[in-house]
């Protein structure tokens, strides 16, 4: 077996999953849809997420808005798998992505506050190892990926040398190349001028026009010509 | 499922109350044997032929020793049950653990070295016994130490059960190569710990004794996870009864 | 049925005195701190909860009145 | 999988098909060149753990006695001592960077298994750390006054011993990833659990020395490898992915 493919993140459920396959074979042959269903979370004594409900279609961008401390974050962390949920679930194509994560993962990227990149690394290095776990790459695709951020200039310099708002866009091209079909998007905008703004909704509208999904926690409102924008408002308690 | 009276004996409410109800009863009995046990070890029973009196500070020796095993492997087993299914009950059981084991650990320590003086003419022999006790007081040192340095209970109750997962693995191999490591220097091991031809005057208080460390460690263990559940348990309505009442 | 002759020899240890009753009274202290500590845990729990209990109605109350 | 998409599109399509998806060895040659790109463009951190092991050497010989035949006699428990405390001094950052950046977070979120990336991330850190440490124990074997014929045996016992040490430590460096200067709680968590390997590492170059054969120890040291190759990776993705949450 691969050692590095799909890992039962549990085992019990792994095994009712097989059942319940080998009962429906439907199963699993729903939309590419993603839902959240009363999902809870605590931090500490904090009670973050009080019972969060949404749903995004294929073609879809969900934008999350709401102040500093609503639980921005922590509900896209839940959603990609990175925080448990106490209660409530997150499904994936109508299944709990919990029943097999790293199949879930694969369909997945996530773009935290900080763009991920190591300082001593070239832009086209960084992306030559953080996507490369992922998919096999072309230096062609790597070359149209950073060309499509305007990020073919510099990427060959090491990233401790760039602006906040050149890595965000080395950071957006590593978003393309995952060819995947959920974007979930902290902030995508921060430290970008009004022409990267304009890029991000640029890219999110071609991700939606190719079927993908996306959710993004936003403080300004993303510029997305797309009908397929909607909102979710989290609120302090 | 039946997996749902596995959650029900195992809900909060459930494990508070009937700890509450259970502690009297182990702490009565484990008082019982421990006074029935040093009777027995201190005043009826002969003085061995060749140790004289010196060789009843096994009856304290033994049971610690034994403890702070079964408390690490209790730990270690609640600790990995938490971690496999998400059970808080569990992770409580492993916070209670710790403290308690620790501080047998540190009990059959010293009564070993005491024990050694009269034996061996020093505090401290780098016997294979003694050496390993060490080597499992440094790792719940650091089981605590890890517990500590976390301020969100939960990541510092599933952190800290990895731990002692790993550290249970590990204690079998730390003692065999302690085991192999004085094989080859020989020292002098005049300590035994109970032999087989041990006569029952001797025998039987050391078995009361282990029955009943065994049942306080359960007694103070009850009223540990108590705590340790209130603590994990938050907006419950049968808090509201349990710390009013 | 016992091997001391009289109280003072039962003291005197035959000559470990000094070893084996330092091992009892060690041994006893550690039982006796372990229900202590457990009784201050048990406490403070009850203190934590009692605590949050009490803001947690506070908020209550307060969310009633302003609705 | 499912590569169902609406639309043509210019750029690949929205899944990543299997066609397009690593190998393993692919994945983990990938992860190692990045690890050993990134240690040399910071060629500094390499440096120090060996100029810490060269400087513990060198202590003993100027607080205990010059003369060799002395010296020759402590060299094992000197060179074990000495690979033991520099194996720890890179642990800290294992992981951390990684966490830092939010490149850890990505491998958690890869799809791939974090067991097989964290196991590769290891052999990284036992490559830049274990390896050198292992190639510069035969120096320090001769400044300690051990004769040629010793050597391979010393080089042989380092080597193996250091992959245990980097597996122990990269679940130290996974559990404490969350904690704030977390130099000495790494220390008290990995050393006891190092002892086997200390025990058994230092038998095979005194044997070494000695001249007679070290194999039995030998071994045993390959066998604890084996064995942290299973348990090790395993334990600290775990860790990880509780310190990610």
């Amino acid at each position: 077996m691969d050692v590095y493919g799909d890992i039962p993140a549990n085992w019990r459920d792994l095994v009712l999953r097989k059942f319940s396959e080998a009962e429906d074979p439907q199963a699993g042959m729903s939309d590419f849809t993603l839902k959240g269903e009363n999902v809870h979370l605590w931090r500490g004594e904090r009670h973050v997420l009080h019972g969060v409900h949404f749903s995004v279609a294929d073609g879809q961008c969900l934008q999350l808005t709401g102040p500093n401390g609503a639980g921005k974050t922590s509900l896209l962390r839940t959603v990609c798998g990175l925080s448990y949920p106490e209660e409530g679930h997150i499904l994936w194509r109508g299944e709990d992505v919990r029943l097999d994560l790293p199949a879930f993962h694969a369909q997945l990227a996530y773009l935290g506050h900080e763009p991920p990149l190591k300082m001593e690394l070239t832009a086209r290095e960084n992306l030559h190892y953080w996507v490369g776990v992922r998919r096999r790459l072309s230096s062609r695709e790597l070359d149209g990926a950073l060309e499509r951020v305007g990020a073919q200039r510099w990427a060959d310099r090491p990233v401790r040398t760039l602006s906040a708002g050149q890595k965000r866009r080395v950071a957006l091209a590593g978003l393309t190349l995952m060819a995947v079909p959920l974007w979930l998007l902290d902030e995508p905008t921060t430290n970008l001028d009004a022409e990267g703004q304009r890029l991000v909704g640029r890219l999110i509208d071609e991700h939606l026009a190719a079927g993908g999904l996306a959710m993004a926690a936003v403080h300004h409102e993303l510029i997305i010509s797309s009908q397929g924008l909607r909102r979710l408002e989290l609120r302090l308690e | 499922m039946a997996w749902t009276w596995f959650h029900r004996l195992a809900s909060p409410p459930h494990v508070y109350r009937t700890a509450e109800r259970l502690t009297p009863w182990f702490a009565w009995s484990a008082a019982i044997l421990i006074v029935a046990g040093l009777i027995g070890g201190l005043y009826l029973s002969p003085p061995d032929y060749q140790q004289g009196d010196g060789y009843r500070i096994l009856y304290v020796h033994a049971p610690s020793a034994w403890l702070s095993l079964l408390v690490y492997t209790t730990m270690a087993v609640a600790g990995g049950i938490g971690l496999i299914w998400r059970m808080k009950v569990a992770h409580a059981v492993a916070a209670s653990c710790a403290p308690i084991g620790a501080s047998f650990t540190l009990a059959a320590l010293v009564t070993g070295s005491l024990w050694g003086k009269p034996m061996w003419g020093t505090y401290w022999q780098w016997d294979p016994r003694l050496t390993s006790e060490l080597l499992l007081f440094f790792l719940y040192l650091g089981y605590m130490g890890l517990r500590a340095a976390f301020e969100d209970v939960q990541r510092s109750d599933r952190i800290s059960a990895v731990l002692a997962v790993v550290g249970v693995i590990n204690v079998p191999i730390i003692h065999y190569s302690v085991v192999w490591w004085n094989s080859l220097h020989q020292g002098p091991s005049v300590m035994y710990l109970g032999k087989p031809t041990m006569p029952p005057s001797m025998l039987v208080p050391l078995l009361i004794m282990f029955v009943g460390f065994t049942l306080f460690f359960a007694a103070v263990l009850l009223m540990r996870l108590r705590g340790e559940v209130l603590i994990r348990e938050r907006a419950a309505s049968w808090v509201r009864e349990v710390v009013h009442s | 049925m016992n091997s001391f002759g009289s109280f003072g020899a039962f003291l005197g240890m035959g000559g470990y005195a000094a070893f084996v009753w330092p091992s009892y009274a060690l041994t006893l202290a550690v039982m006796g701190l372990n229900v202590l500590w457990a009784k201050r845990l048990l406490a403070r729990a009850h203190q934590v909860a009692r605590r949050r209990l009490a803001i947690q109605e506070e908020s209550r109350l307060a969310t009633e009145a302003s609705t | 999988m499912n590569n169902v998409m609406a639309g043509e599109a210019e750029r690949p399509l929205v899944s990543a098909g299997t066609s397009g998806t690593p190998s393993v060895f692919a994945v983990t040659s990938l992860m190692l060149a990045r690890d050993l790109r990134l240690a040399f463009r910071k060629a500094s951190q390499l440096v120090q753990p060996l100029a810490f092991f060269a400087l513990i050497t060198t202590l003993f010989p100027l607080a205990v006695t010059p003369e060799l035949t002395q010296l020759r006699r402590i060299a094992p428990g000197v060179v074990w001592a000495a690979a033991l405390l520099s194996s720890l001094l890179a642990l800290e950052f294992l992981f951390r960077d990684d966490a830092q950046d939010g490149t850890l977070e990505q491998y958690a979120l890869s799809g791939r298994s974090l067991t097989g990336l964290l196991a590769a991330k290891t052999a990284a850190h036992w490559l830049l750390t274990g390896l050198p440490l292992a190639l510069m124990a035969p120096l320090a074997g001769v400044a300690l006054g051990v004769q040629g014929a010793a050597l391979p045996g010393i080089l042989a016992s380092v080597t193996v011993g250091t992959v245990t040490l980097s597996l122990i430590g990269a679940v130290g460096a996974a559990l404490t990833l969350g904690v704030r200067r977390s130099g000495a709680l790494l220390s008290l968590l990995t050393l006891p659990l190092s002892i086997p390997v200390l025990i058994f590492g230092a038998r095979a170059t005194q044997l070494a020395i000695q001249g007679q054969p070290y194999g039995a120890p030998l071994t045993l040291l390959a066998a604890l490898a084996v064995f942290g190759i299973t348990v090790s990776p395993l334990a600290a993705a775990a860790a990880v992915r509780i310190n990610l949450e």
